[in-house]
């Protein structure tokens, strides 16, 4: 239990808002002569908190999604425990 | 057998018994990693220190000259104006975003430190042709760093140059000026006084970023090798440095800061130093109470670390308090380092003991310097006297269109269009034009810059080059309205080891000198950038001149290139000689030529050109001084930005590109009285419908000449702007 | 009468915006993100700039700032609320305006005078104007780009709070003239119940003198003033 | 052999470079009273390549790390298949 707690989050924009990361990377790499459908750009962003209660921990990280880390409106956002 | 420690941090044998005689004993590892970086070609100018002298540094008006963190010049109404010039190149090749970003970062340091805020920033720069990815990568990763920090920092970016040449493939140049305003009695020094007095340490903490790193990396050459030898890259981070700006600024406003001095290369060794020996005292350094980012670091990665956003104050005991407040209502850090003795030795402790205690003056006193050997380079003449073949008539039009194309001379907008360059409603007249000029609030003054440089000319003779660029850049203020103040040059050279580079630069200096003299501008700072070599290969001798000019009072319209209307004359004024062509744009681009020797500039000539342009900006519209591309690019770019064509009167397609210096374009009402008697002055012709029409020698259409010049440079880089 | 102009650590547009309104007769005072009560003001603007860096998304964190809670307090009681460039991410993460800004379509930072077209007048930042009024003013932002669902934008379109649209120097609304790839050419929005708070992306601030290169924004600040001094 | 190809590249700054988006941000969860030791950034890119052997693509897929998504100089890259 003395272990820090470190959790993955991972944010991606909505599959029907704009990605212009995305399309000009793959608009990049065509002229660079690979052949790519699609590229999406997300953020991952590692957490790391004090040791304690991991499933508390969690909990907390979903609320920092909520209320910080992610906009809804635009992103979804996922939580891994590491 | 190792190399010894001396050696392996860069240090000659005699640099290190130097130092043992200065000690009476063997350094401590972190006293000589101290040296080290402290000596070094980038901290010392030990090669360059001994010439420098020969530039003119004084004027009635100078507050600081060189060797300060900033010229400081007197402007009049109680305001001082800070500037300052600094190179970032080796760093900006290893990963042009970030060492762009922290190059911005670092001179706007210089510039609060010695109390001002700072409000512009121009980038000079130089990379190899954009045929080529590795310079495009390199060309808008240097760019979208400058824009990323200067932008976010809130320093407005006005302008800035750039050139495309093969001897910057593998070294481009990165030259930030900066300049920023204070009221006279905010000027702060580094000279720590009182002893008792504390150092408090503000801002980001400290990492392993360029350990012995922008230092060592700017003090050799680069290949292979070296790569090993690469510190930890620095990451800029513009938002505590604006918090920084602003905490700084308030605690000279209450005046709670008795000197203070930017960590640059060196770090903390460097400042808590320079701030002891300015003031004739020593200082005591507690290592342990610095902010660690990474936490097991030795004592001499402490004290080296070149992590960015960081300032040393020096602090009245009764003060602590109140400073340590300011940084926290800005939200950085700040924490007591240091106490300054009388005893005039820095020491160093870390963890209860003490690991240097050596005299503060000594790192940059006792620095070595050096008369390294010079030599005119052997195959000079040979390339001189290969001057460009002219050939007899030349199709105007389609000269036109290849120099149009070039992206030297293109259109920069891709660039500057990427800088906030509106900040602080002070824009008058923003890039695009020739020089930029800024509105001094409260005041009916403009203060104008303009940074050139011509690393072709410089190295066809340095002397000549060096002198033209000081011409062009006094110009480029005058059409603005401005009279010359000031001057900070940026020295990018090669390999000072070879005398051929030592040579380059002497004659560059002598260049320099001479048209400042000339000129009467004296010269408030200024840096060398040595060991621009990269494979053995130097790039070109790169002098830039970063010249500041004052309007007082600045005209009520001044000029600018969009401002011509069909009908309105165009004038030339200046000599017209149809003979400059070594190392012009004509010769570079249309003939695929680059030897010969230029043209000199004459003095006389170019004064009185400066003090016309300067009076006629309260009278014409337009005024352009000709440089890259002569009279026709000139006029081109006059007429592409006020969307009008133009006819002109020509009968030599000569003096079309010639680029004979100290000559500009004036576009006014016809009935305007030019008053110029000592000067040829020629009426070129009108404007007015929608080609640019040379006579009989050839002719472009307006919409196509301006297609071909705003797109060289984003065709190039793939922008679908 | 007062304004208050919001200052964040990172901002640097608030001089500017002072500035400028200071030309138009206003009583401006700046105030500091952490300091809260702004009962004594008529109006607020959040000026452009960097707040927090940037860092993690445009004006997420400023959203938190206690002096936030007061920007919402006088949107509900209809008093104008203006968010610049900047400013407008921050009304947008704070949900005082609908939508969000991302990273331009070309991912550049572009600086430039653009054109926008007036789209109503029923705003406090146009009351002065008139619908189809072409304006010329200064962008200056990498995150300019407004995304919305479609349902959100039409909500938008059929309550008339699209205030602003690019355009080309005649008014014509059209894909070469929308120069970050804003949805609907969008440039400004009104939101709040009473349609009092408006995000703008271009810098009215930066358009006031001639000899800055246009005058145009005075209106924009002129109407939000005269709303403002009409505000309960 | 007719589903498209999808990759995760994961994009983490190396653990000694800076990272002051993280370090601010982990400075505005403590100001949201969570206890958080540490922050750090990254960026997750989908790229999706039409169907065909798997190990060329990822092969590819390495490339365009070394050649463009990634910097080498200051960040780490890991590619995982979907
Ligand atoms: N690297 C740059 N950054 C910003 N502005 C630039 C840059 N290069 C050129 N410009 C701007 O483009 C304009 C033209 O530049 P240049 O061709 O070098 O002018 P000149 O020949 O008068 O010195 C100037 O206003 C200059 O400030
Ligand atoms: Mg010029």
């Amino acid at each position: 239990m003395s272990e820090p707690l470190r959790f993955r989050v991972r944010i991606l924009r909505k599959p029907e808002i704009a990605d212009p990361e995305g399309a000009t990377t793959a608009r990049a790499l065509r002229d660079l002569g690979y052949d790519v459908v699609e590229v999406r750009f997300g953020r991952e962003i590692l957490v790391e908190l004090p040791p304690g209660d991991a499933d508390e921990a969690e909990a907390a990280v979903h609320e920092m999604c909520e209320r910080l880390l992610a906009n809804p409106i635009i992103e979804d956002y996922d939580v891994e425990r590491l | 057998m190792t190399e010894p420690l001396h050696r392996r941090l860069g240090m000659t044998d005699d640099e290190y018994r130097r130092v043992v005689e200065l000690l009476g004993r063997e350094p401590e590892a972190a006293e000589l990693a101290m040296y080290s970086v402290m000596w070094s070609e980038h901290c010392s100018y030990k090669s360059s220190r001994p010439w420098l002298g020969r530039l003119p540094t004084e004027a009635p008006w100078v507050v600081l000259g060189p060797g300060e963190n900033a010229g400081v010049v007197d402007i009049g109404d109680g305001w001082l104006v800070a500037l300052r010039i600094e190179s970032h190149n080796h760093p900006s090749f290893v990963e042009p975003y970030q060492g762009a970003a922290t190059g911005v970062g670092g001179i706007l340091r210089d510039i609060f430190t010695v109390g001002a805020r700072p409000v512009a920033l121009w980038d000079a720069l130089r990379f190899g042709p954009l045929d080529e990815p590795r310079n495009r990568y390199l060309f808008s990763g240097v760019v979208r760093g400058i824009a990323g920090y200067g932008n976010a920092v809130g320093v407005p970016t006005l302008g800035g140059e750039v050139e495309f040449h093969d001897r910057f493939s593998k070294n481009p140049l990165v030259n930030v000026m900066a300049l920023g305003l204070l009221q006279r009695d905010r000027l702060v020094t580094r000279a720590a006084a009182g002893a008792g007095n504390v150092a408090i340490l503000l801002g980001a903490a400290t990492g392993r970023d360029g350990i012995g790193g922008a230092s060592i990396l700017a003090s050799a050459s680069f290949d292979e090798a070296s790569a090993e030898k690469r510190p930890s890259v620095q990451i800029g981070d513009p938002f505590e440095e604006k918090k920084l700006i602003e905490a700084c600024l308030e605690l000279y406003d209450r005046g709670l800061v008795v000197a203070i001095q930017d960590l640059g290369a060196a770090g903390i060794s460097c400042a808590a130093s320079e701030c002891a020996a300015a003031g004739g005292m020593g200082m005591v350094v507690e290592l342990d109470a610095v902010h660690l980012r990474e936490p097991d670091m030795t004592p001499a990665e402490v004290l080296m670390s070149e992590s960015q956003e960081r300032m040393l104050a020096i602090v009245a005991p009764e003060d602590v308090d109140e400073v340590l407040a300011v940084a926290d209502k800005w939200e950085i850090d700040a924490r007591r380092i240091g106490v300054v003795t009388t005893d005039r030795d820095l020491v160093v402790r870390h963890r209860g003991e003490e690991v240097a205690r050596i005299p503060a003056a000594s790192l940059s006193e006792d620095a070595p310097a050096y008369r390294r050997p010079r030599r005119r380079p052997a195959d000079l003449d040979e390339i001189q006297d290969d001057g460009p073949v002219l050939p007899d008539a030349v199709d105007v039009g389609e000269a036109l269109r290849l120099l149009l194309d070039d992206p030297a001379l293109a259109s920069k907008a891709w660039i500057y269009e990427q800088y906030d360059h509106m900040l602080y409603l002070g824009t008058v007249v923003g890039p695009g034009n020739d020089g930029s000029l800024l509105r001094v609030e409260g005041t009916r003054k403009g203060l104008a810059v303009s940074t050139d440089g011509d690393a072709l000319r410089c190295f066809l003779d340095p002397r000549r080059g060096a002198a033209r660029i000081v011409h062009e850049a006094a110009l480029n203020v005058a059409v603005t309205g401005a009279r010359p103040l000031a001057v900070v040059d940026n020295l990018n050279f090669g390999n000072p080891e070879k005398p051929e580079v030592m040579w380059q630069f002497v004659e560059t200096l002598e260049g320099l000198a001479a048209a400042c003299e000339e000129l009467g501008v004296p010269v408030v700072g200024g840096n060398v950038s040595f060991y621009n070599e990269t494979d053995g290969v130097d790039i070109y001798p790169t002098p830039v001149v970063g010249m500041l000019g004052l309007c007082d009072p600045m005209p009520e319209l001044p000029p600018r290139l969009d401002r011509a209307r069909p009908g309105m004359a165009i004038w030339l004024v200046g000599p017209e000689r149809g003979d400059d062509f070594a190392g012009s744009a004509f010769a570079r681009v249309v003939l695929d030529h680059r030897r010969g020797r230029p043209r000199d500039v004459d003095g006389d000539v170019g004064r009185r050109a400066v003090s016309h342009a300067a009076r006629l900006a309260h009278l014409a519209p337009v005024l352009h001084d000709c440089s890259a591309g002569g009279v026709a690019v000139a006029l081109a770019e006059i007429c592409i930005l006020s969307g009008v064509g133009a006819d002109v009167v020509a009968d030599d397609w000569r003096l079309l590109f010639d680029e004979a210096p100290h000559r500009f374009l004036v576009v006014a009402d016809p009935d305007l009285d030019l008053e110029v008697d000592d000067l040829p002055t020629r009426r070129l012709g009108t404007v007015g419908g929608d080609r640019l029409v040379f006579g009989d020698l050839g002719s472009l259409d307006l919409a196509e000449a301006a297609t071909r010049w705003r797109a060289a440079i984003p065709r190039r880089v793939g922008s679908a702007r | 009468m007062r304004i208050a102009v919001a200052l964040f650590p990172g901002t640097n547009c608030e001089h500017d915006v002072e500035y400028a309104l200071g030309l138009l007769g206003a009583d401006v005072e700046i105030v500091w993100h952490r300091e809260g009560d702004l009962s004594d003001f008529a109006g607020v603007v959040l000026p452009g700039g960097f707040a927090h860096g940037d860092y993690l998304r445009t004006g997420a964190i400023a959203r938190f700032s206690p002096i936030m809670d007061e920007v919402a307090r006088l949107a509900k009681e209809g008093r104008p609320v203006l968010g610049i460039c900047n400013g407008f991410q921050i009304l947008c993460e704070a949900d005082l305006l609908p939508g969000a800004l991302i990273a331009n379509r070309d991912l550049d930072f572009i600086c430039k005078p653009v054109h926008v077209r007036v789209e109503t007048t029923d705003s406090v930042l146009t009351r002065r104007a008139e619908v189809g009024m072409v304006l010329r003013i200064p962008l200056n932002s990498y995150e300019g780009n407004f995304v919305a669902d479609e349902a959100t934008l039409d909500a938008l379109e059929a309550r008339g709070r699209v205030v602003l649209r690019y355009c080309d120097p005649d008014g014509n609304v059209t894909d070469e003239a929308n120069p970050n790839g804003s949805a609907r050419n969008i440039a400004a929005i009104a939101g709040g119940v009473h349609g009092n708070v408006v995000g703008i992306m271009p810098h009215p601030e930066r358009a006031v003198e001639e000899i800055l290169g246009s005058a145009d924004g005075r209106v924009l600040l002129e109407s939000f003033l005269e709303a403002a001094e009409e505000a309960p």
